[in-house]
């Protein structure tokens, strides 16, 4: 790991931060629910590392643990989406619903 | 070719990477809310779809089944009760880490001797982090569960046990950072954090749970970001910068509004509220009424503002909110709810169980839109609030919710309140609201009162 | 450079993309001359490529471009900051300003 | 070592980047702007301290000399007159781009012929974007200090040629990103876009500058970003695309604000603004008053709303507009001020002329404030506004700015309007609020007529 990538992800990171900030700052409280429940599934995305250790096969322990690893983020992903999606579409307005 | 086609991997990385902050912009509002989700489903399917193409895997089948066992354990989990969600929240923390700790414990045998002291910092911060986290949030969902006992455990010494724990776990990081080849060392480094996730929840009561989820969902962004920059992926650096900035905030905000000291917060929320003796309430007098007395008053008004608390949400009362919303609509009474920030159990935690009952997004008002509309309103009813409620927080300075913002129902002509008993709320204080004049207490489980006052509308009230 | 470096900036670009527009959005209107001028200031940080190519002495041609270069640029950041600086000095409230 | 202190460098660049982003988050508002500077100031010392430390650096002589005529210049350039900021903003445009072109123009001779393609296309984008922004903001510059020609010079053909010329400089930059060893091509792909900056002015009215400006703003940011890009500086592409984001939004606000399509600005504004004959003037008949007269108007009103324009900029009546709240405010009047987001010529003109008169911000309203307040004004006083009040933009169809927003001054009681003739103003349109009945012409130089109002206030006008 270079120096330089580590600068990088400091860059990236600090970025990152500052995006996650304004953004979610700004989120109306009525969403808050559905936003803990967005932001799990998104986080689920350290699946795309498991899925690297399940199947580079570097070795049989990096395998099983990756395996299971699999299986715990990707069921966040489903189960994350499929939540917020249901709150989502409780949240109905009286006036008609400008897009 | 390789070296071509990771390029575009990468690409396919910064894709999903924008597409996952366009999810989190367009959360900000009802109306783009659902474009947000499918920006992320979008984002997700495009990263995960790149890794499937990265070179270095030559093994499909266990990658496909950990991804149907996942789904098959993600669909029921995606269709828990809403009154269920902050338990199923800290379930899936729980599995994020899990997953975190077991990529970063794969990884240090993979390089295990020679990795790099940033490498190997990084390395032991997503452990730990993921470690704790993962226990923690399984009690943490226990006892929002009540599998596990809610009242808070507690013993002498007990911060003392807690952070001596944590301090040899960093301890031990220290020591691997400069000497990674000692594996020995290296399951302590992973088993002590878990042990201390547990001991960190145990003397926490069960209403505090919330606060400490998003506290644990911000500790499951920084391990996430922690493993990106162990992988070098800047995709999981940003989203589990968001993740952690996300739960950040709302523990924040959830502090500020429960008028907690937010170190307090940050440091796993030690101790348990204080319980104040409620003993002095005899004393003092009450006027209760009937869901027929209720129900004239209710029809008479003009102007009513509902406000929900964590007894609807326990006692499932949204349906009979809905159908009480109906009729004195019918009768065209002006009805709004307020819902205070902190009210229930979870942020938001009552406009998804209106919603849920199809009541429409725009009769909720947040504080600051409902405080001004109180004076003139004609009747405040209360269903299962309390601490938010009370007027103690404005004006005795000994109460321990003091400064607290709470919302004004006794600038109301008329205040009821539906509860079971006298017995105080999450704060654990007496709530003097109750023995105002202006107060009609309606003692009974908010769904079935409620349900009567539905039927005593509906059979022509009064006038 | 590397395809890697690229990347690399990509992702920083875009990131940086995200923040100017949350917080470029979100300023007054009262600001935006002073605006101006700050983020011409900021943008003069192009003074640091002027600057190494005046020092380092890779070619004439560098040096004395490189020279030419920080003038101009150095020019912005000293006159972008004092305008700035004066403008705000004249916004006043005649309610005592909460810090 | 070296390696070491590299990294130390880039951390300084780190936190240098964290505090430019600060720095314009500080920006949102009054009460936090200065410390918004601050951050950018030492954000900045920190940027170029760190450069000097870099190892490549062998000779400071130069560096040196740069960094003492550029503080040289830079002095003045920071105290000019408030009213000649566009102008000032327009020149440091140039230096900018000037110093991203001369950068770039020297990179590509150390590293031609082996500079890789996407290198190579950055490097072309860098160097087309500095020259056309470089020549056309001295261009900009020149018509606003009005040395050149204000008025457009249209010829036939002209975007035909225009585009042309570019797209010549981009079939060049293409040819050098597949042969960069072709030096003799380079030249012309620095000389066509300064020829094209010219002539991308030449056609727009002086009046559209500011348009032009801020959209020269966002090409400066980009070329800088192209420029990291280039020499592999996250701090450069971040600054950059900071910039590059403030420029395109503030020229979004104005055109928006404008009522001109955005594309017509992305592509460089071209073409003038349609003046309209105002032949039928003379028909309608106007009502005039004295100074004297209005000064009584004003004197026996209770409420104030002043709408300053373009002409009170050229007249530097913002000083005796200051006189005029200070007497008016003695006698009790509320008196505020109505900013349209385009008034002036360039976003935030009469703010920045209004604060250096010391009159406060809390007494100056946006438009979305402004225009509920009309209907209960006595008088809306017009100090040299004319487009931002016209009535036509929200009645008649036919006009050029219809459908731009506009404030309300019709609806006041009284509207008195201080202008030197009936002369049209920027969009070069009538304006039929000049022949209501409810409409007082004082005609004159803003800063005279005003000064001659504020005399009669002061030697006790009329009751
Ligand atoms: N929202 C969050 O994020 C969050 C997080 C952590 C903590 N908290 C805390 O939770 C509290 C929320 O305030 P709140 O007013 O919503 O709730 P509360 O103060 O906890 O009061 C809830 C009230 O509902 C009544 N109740 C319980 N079950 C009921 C039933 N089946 N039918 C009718 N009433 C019932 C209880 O009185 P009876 O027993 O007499 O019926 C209790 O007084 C605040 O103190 C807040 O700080 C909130
Ligand atoms: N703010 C921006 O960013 C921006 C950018 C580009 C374009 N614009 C355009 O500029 C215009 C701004 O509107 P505006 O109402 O502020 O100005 P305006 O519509 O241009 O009108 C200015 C008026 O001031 C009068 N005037 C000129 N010199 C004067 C003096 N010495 N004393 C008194 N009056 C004087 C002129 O009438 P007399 O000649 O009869 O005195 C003229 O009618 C809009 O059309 C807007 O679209 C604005």
């Amino acid at each position: 790991m270079s120096s330089e990538a580590i600068i990088n992800s400091l860059f990236v990171f600090m970025l990152a931060g500052f995006i996650g900030f304004e953004v979610i700052r700004r989120i109306s409280p009525l969403l808050h629910t559905p936003l803990m429940s967005l932001t799990n599934a998104l986080d689920a995305i350290a699946v795309v590392g498991a899925i690297a250790l399940a199947g580079e096969g570097k070795s049989t322990l990096a395998t099983i643990l990756g395996t299971i690893a699999v299986v715990a983020a990707f069921s966040n992903v489903v189960g994350g989406f499929l939540i917020t999606d249901r709150m989502l579409r409780m949240f109905k307005s009286s006036r008609p619903q400008k897009p | 070719m390789a070296h071509v086609s990771n390029t575009i991997i990468e690409i396919i990385y910064l894709i999903a990477t924008a597409l996952f902050i366009l999810s989190l912009k367009w959360m900000s509002g009802p109306s783009t809310a659902r474009r947000g989700i499918l920006a992320g489903e979008v984002g997700m399917a495009l990263a995960i779809g790149g890794t499937l193409l990265e070179h270095g895997i030559i093994d499909y089948r266990w990658i496909a089944i950990g991804l149907v066992l996942g789904a098959i354990i993600g669909v029921p989990l995606g269709m828990v009760q809403m009154t269920a969600v902050p338990q199923r929240t800290a379930l899936s923390h729980a599995f994020g880490s899990c997953c975190v700790t077991l990529v970063g414990t794969a990884e240090f045998y993979l390089r295990t001797p020679n990795v790099p002291k940033f490498m190997m910092s990084v390395l032991s911060m997503e452990i730990i982090l993921g470690a704790l986290t993962f226990t923690g949030s399984l009690m943490a969902a226990g006892k929002l569960q009540e599998v596990l006992p809610q009242r808070p455990i507690t013993y002498k010494g007990q911060n003392f046990v807690n952070l001596g724990l944590l301090a040899v776990a960093i301890g031990i990081a220290v020591r691997l950072v400069t000497h990674p080849g000692e594996t020995h060392l290296f399951p302590f480094m992973v088993g002590i954090p878990l042990v201390f996730g547990v001991m960190m929840i145990v003397p926490i009561g069960g209403a505090d749970m919330p606060t400490v989820i998003s506290l644990l969902n911000s500790y499951a962004g920084l391990s996430a970001a922690a493993m990106g920059f162990v992988l070098n992926s800047k995709l999981l650096i940003i989203a589990g910068a968001l993740d952690g900035s996300s739960g950040f905030i709302l523990s924040v905000i959830m502090s500020k509004a429960m008028n907690r000291s937010f170190a307090n917060v940050l440091f796993g929320a030690f101790g348990q509220v204080q319980t104040a003796a409620a003993g002095d309430t005899e004393a003092k007098t009450v006027r209760s009424a009937t869901a027929e007395e209720a129900a004239g008053i209710l029809a008479a008004a003009n102007k009513v503002v509902v406000v929900p608390g964590y007894g609807m949400a326990v006692a499932q009362a949204q349906h009979k909110v809905r159908e009480l919303y109906d009729s004195l609509t019918k009768r065209g009474v002006d009805i709004k709810f307020a819902i205070h920030p902190v009210a229930g159990r979870m942020p938001g935690h009552m406009n998804v169980l209106l919603a849920e009952a199809d009541i429409p997004y725009d009769k909720l008002m947040d504080m600051d839109d409902a405080n001004p509309e109180f004076p003139q309103t004609d009747v405040a009813l209360i269903i299962g609030a309390n601490d938010v409620t009370n007027p103690a927080a404005r004006t005795d300075a000994s109460s321990p919710i003091y400064g607290m913002p709470i919302l004004d129902v006794d600038k109301a002509r008329t205040v009821m309140v539906i509860k079971r008993s006298m017995s105080p709320g999450f704060a654990g204080i007496d709530n003097p609201l109750y023995y105002l004049d202006r107060t009609l207490m309606l003692f009974g489980d908010a769904k079935g009162f409620v349900g009567d006052i539905v039927r005593e509308l509906g059979g022509g009230a009064h006038h």
